[in-house]
């Protein structure tokens, strides 16, 4: 019952998901989940174990290599008053499906001036770092956030998670909830220990669209999501180490965007960095650093800087890949050469 | 299963309806944009894709459902539109842009929604099939009653969604019938060099579900045809997929040439367009009077003048109305 | 024979494309032509009008509505040692085949280590102003420049697209080439006159990666691609009669993207404005800036500003839409808010 | 059509060959990846998939293929790729990530590309469909022969690319062939929760193309029917669809603990492994000797050792080789 009873609910963001979906089904009849290898296998990433033991079949559904299909009959469904929780597998897959996705999930709202909700949620894992090459290893937050009618968020930790998970689920609006790989908790991707927190038993939500400044910092700000989040952390220790303080904002959802939130703290700190993933240009890294620019260049004491995935599809040796994504180092030197 | 006399008489009713609403469509659309044909002119802008000499899919077809069945249909969606009885003035509204129309004119001719007949449309090939998947999914899921139509046309049969909601239909037995209207062109491309067998209803067979082609643009066959896919459906048999040779009068949009048209087609079909062929089939059976029919005609043009007239009077939205609705809680 | 005749030869975009590619038909048998309508038609755009007659239904093939499996095809034959063009007719239809053009055309190249490539040209159209709503009207430039493996480029005027076109013909990697249809000269979608110039019947190209000073100026740089850079051209004619010397970058190539010659613009002038018919969030209007910004803000002697399309579907509503669309009048306006 | 000796000695050869490197790569797969297993470490990181068991499929095809035939393989691809004759030294330095790989480690395991053997393959379900298509155009094109072979698994046949694959094909009768390996699983999704008929090959039908099943994972039959729609695609008369009855006898990928599989499926299915069934077979037969047969196992054992060693030997790439070839020109 107490939520601050700490240290005895340390979830993965694996677990945190589930678990948000097993409670949001067991309050709302509408809600099902759909996607590839969702029911016995639990999902590829374990986001859906246990589901299909609780609710069957009918509600977690198992469907065939057909994204298209079943990610468009979520959009039907959503609008005939159902709140369907869809997964696309990996989000590099999106090319097969992304009609569904953009043209019809995110514009429908639209297309119909308001008369018709689409509340439904497409869960995706993004990311890299363990060798899966280029079709398997890609975030593509830009991708999608660049597009309208969509909201996308990336949590950085299992509070995070659940709590996005069953707002997302609650939202009216499309959500595309973007989960990194290498966070999941899943042994066999790799654990990012920062990522496994405290996580009430009681349903919440986290706020759509809001950052939040995850570490408190006066002499430059790191910018990031999902991964990035834990990368800028770690830079952060580094930079303390040598005297250096650093605040790290989590984006935490990348549409609605939270500029206010990365502004205030560039307000402060008077330096930018942001971290991503992601491609290098035209994306996330870009929109941010044109956000603080854009509003008051006179606040930047410096040039701001961007440590991201470079424009080049993803490599699968193991030292190759490494070499392009960002890490603690990298921001570290970003800030030194400012 | 054969049509009642009320029966054939709506479908008559509602391809005048249909037949009259687009020929009034199609000269305001040309008004703004003589002597230069500019898309972005007039009070109806942008692509114009008529559906005359389709009716008969239309209505034979919708004949058979309620309200609460749901219709996806296509960038050609007036006369499936009017079928399945979204409000003409709201639908007239949003063609002409104004704020009374169906999304305040945001959507736009190829982008009609009224959920309260459970109308959808979409200008991607093929789009809709996944949604019809979806609301049917969504009907058995809650144990509520509904089928959902998909209509699409010959050259969306070769889009890979197409497929696999047929799959998916047949897989999960969903209460959906897939309604392919032939009419034979693609834009300019002609099926035969699109379509790599002359009949799509040989696909069902690679979905286990049964498949029909139906001849003519004869809305009693299309009705009896999709009257059984539709119980089939009702029953929780499963989908049903149906092709319907149909004749589509016009180009593929307002402004189309037409070259690509053998010569002597638009004459052949006209000789065989379908609204004197029922009329005069309904008097020959003994189902109307001349009498009769020019009421039903009178009434839909009545129909459509108010419709037309009530879009021409409303008020455009505020422009900044296009900043909003993007997100539901807006 | 001389390219200097002016006057002679003024093109439309649509005329100057479909004689860059009927030209390299003539030279080279390997290329030839896919897509939907773009034989008896011409193509619904008139970028392919006449080719079917001069090379027949083989080398100029329509195809079905199948975009996954035509362009996927044309992958397969460029690898082969063709040299195809394929026509994705409105750039909002990539949904359906994004797959195969970002996952595959862009990346087997890489994959290969470079042992194959992929030398083909992916023309589609982009752009709105006509009332065609959500689904036709989109540009999208950021949905394609963000994805690493392929060239990007849009022309402004029928020099530009023609050279253009057979510079990407040529490349031995992929080409994405985007042509706005506000510019095409087909009087049904409107006519940009701007965009009908001089363009020289012997083969030529311009080259892929430079963007190009279109007009001189010292107190503001106007940034823009395809129809921006008409917008920027009448915004730098209204900012002169108030005297104000606008400078206006075509920037041409997205991927490569020449941030020099916007550089060192902005070096000049101190003052950046982007103009973008795409979306505004995540897109090309935050690069430039980012790019501007990152390498030295302290050029800057305002705060950059961008006129782009909000982050919102396309209206059908012609009002709505102009409501949303860049134009001369909004740069001007950005430009006193400086 | 019946294989020759010789055929049938090559096809155990190349079935041997394929599982003999698998199983080192199995081993070697693990290293570093004990006690804790994550998929980053050890010499070869990243997903694995193995195709032991589905050998009978990649041998009884390219049987028939020449190297400048093109296939298209999948994210399983080992055995399509030795059958294809991709050099097992460049393809083992591809899997191990090393400078001397396929594609200088680029590209790994899901991703290798042999331009001199026309072999390409991809981490997207039906993703070689439509380059298949397009290689056999080209040559159609370019009156150039070969013919192009595109593998998937029975999963990926609900994929809408396959299908739109499929009707390019027979509409263009392009010399193409759709091998479909039907190894009951996608993943943990078994065929029947997924596809909504029990085989494939009727979907054939809808392209107007002919369409086969091969039960029993048996290389002689499917060597027999792939010679048959090869020399038919060969001949211009265009493509064929083939489903083939295999099995997977590991996971989907290297760590999946199968507990989707029903209880002693396991057991029967390496009670068929195809292997031991073909080389008692060729005893039987009389094609073959057991000491033949040995000296073969023995070679493949040791070509297998070359590319292991070979590939162990070899430098990595370095690292800023990851920002080359993105590019042809670069
Ligand atoms: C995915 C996609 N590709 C192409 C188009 C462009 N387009 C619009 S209508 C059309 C022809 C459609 O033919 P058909 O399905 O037979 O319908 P009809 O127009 O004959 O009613 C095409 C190619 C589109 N809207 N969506
Ligand atoms: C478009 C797409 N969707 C999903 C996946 C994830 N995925 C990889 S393999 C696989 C199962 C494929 O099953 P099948 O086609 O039968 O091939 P098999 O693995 O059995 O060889 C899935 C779903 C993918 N790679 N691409
Ligand atoms: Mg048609
Ligand atoms: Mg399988």
């Amino acid at each position: 019952m107490l939520d601050t009873q700490t240290n005895e609910r340390r979830l993965t963001i694996a677990r945190a998901m589930a678990e948000a979906i097993q409670q949001e089904m067991q309050a709302d009849e509408r809600v099902f989940v759909m996607g590839e290898d969702i029911g016995a296998l639990g999902g590829v990433f374990g986001n859906t174990r246990g589901l299909v033991d609780e609710f069957g079949r009918e509600r977690v559904r198992d469907t065939p290599i057909s994204e298209t299909a079943f990610i468009s009959a979520a959009v039907g469904a959503a609008m005939d008053g159902m709140r369907p929780v869809v997964e696309l597998m990996f989000v590099d897959f999106f090319g097969v499906c992304f009609d569904a996705i953009y043209n019809l999930m995110a514009k429908n709202t639209y297309f119909s001036g308001g008369n018709c909700a689409v509340p439904m949620v497409l869960m995706t894992s993004t990311g890299g770092g363990y060798s899966d090459a280029g079709q398997h290893s890609q975030c593509l937050y830009g991708t999608f956030a660049h597009l309208p009618g969509m909201k996308v968020v990336s949590p950085s930790n299992a509070y995070d998670a659940k709590g996005l998970m069953t707002a997302a689920m609650r939202d009216d609006s499309p959500v595309v909830y973007m989960f990194h790989k290498g966070l999941q908790g899943m042994g066999w991707l790799g654990t990012e220990e920062g990522a496994i927190v405290d996580t009430p038993e009681t349903g919440y939500t986290v706020e759509i669209g809001k950052a939040r400044v995850v570490r408190e910092g006066k002499d430059v700000t790191l910018v990031g999501l999902a991964m990035g989040v834990h990368n800028a952390l770690k830079a952060a220790d580094k930079l303390a180490e040598e005297g250096v303080s650093a605040e790290v904002v989590d984006l935490v959802s990348l549409v609605p965007l939270d500029r206010e939130t990365v502004l205030n703290s560039v307000a402060k700190t008077g330096r930018l960095i942001v971290v991503d993933e992601d491609y290098h240009s035209y994306g996330v890294s870009g929109e941010i650093i044109a956000s603080v620019c854009e509003h008051d260049v006179s606040k930047l004491k410096a040039a701001p800087k961007r440590v991201t995935y470079p424009d080049v599809p993803i490599p699968y040796a193991r030292h190759m890949e490494q070499f392009c994504l960002p890490n603690p180092d990298k921001i570290v030197a970003a800030y030194k050469a400012m | 299963m054969d049509p009642t006399k009320d029966q054939k008489l709506w479908m008559y009713e509602n391809m005048v309806l249909s037949r009259r609403f687009e020929e009034r469509i199609e000269k305001i659309y040309l008004e703004g944009k003589t002597p230069a044909f500019n898309m972005a002119d007039g009070p109806i802008p942008g692509e114009m894709h008529l559906s005359n000499g389709q009716e008969p899919v239309a209505v034979g077809v919708c004949a058979h459902l309620t309200a609460e069945d749901a219709v996806t249909a296509t960038h050609r969606p007036h006369h499936q539109a009017i079928a399945k009885g979204v409000d003409l003035k709201a639908m007239a509204a949003e063609i002409f842009g104004k704020a009374t129309g169906l999304s305040g004119g945001r959507g736009g001719h190829m982008h009609l929604f009224d959920p309260s007949v459970n109308f959808a449309c979409a200008g991607i090939i093929a789009q809709g099939c996944g949604p019809a998947c979806g609301t049917a999914l969504s009907r058995k899921l809650q144990g509520k009653p509904g089928v959902a139509v998909s209509f699409l046309g010959e050259g969306a049969a070769n889009q890979g969604a197409f497929h696999e909601a047929m799959n998916l239909a047949a897989l999960w037995k969903l209460p959906v019938i897939f309604v392919i209207e032939d009419n034979a062109w693609g834009i300019s491309v002609a099926k035969s060099d699109a379509t790599s067998v002359p009949r799509n209803d040989v696909r069902a067979a690679g979905y286990g579900i049964p498949g029909h082609y139906i001849e003519g643009n004869d809305p009693y066959a299309i009705f009896d045809v999709a009257g059984q896919a539709i119980a089939r459906a009702r029953a929780g048999e499963g989908p049903t997929l149906i092709e319907v040779e149909t004749y589509r009068l016009a180009g593929h949009f307002m402004g189309d040439a037409e070259q690509y048209r053998p010569k002597g087609e638009k004459e052949a079909l006209f000789a065989r367009d379908p609204i004197p062929a029922m009329r005069a089939r309904l008097i020959a059976d003994g189902d109307a009077t001349e009498k009769d029919l020019d009421r039903i005609e009178a009434r839909a043009a009545e129909t459509v003048d108010e419709a037309i007239q009530f879009a021409r009077d409303s008020a455009l939205a505020p422009e900044t109305d296009a900043l909003t609705a993007v997100f539901a809680t807006q």
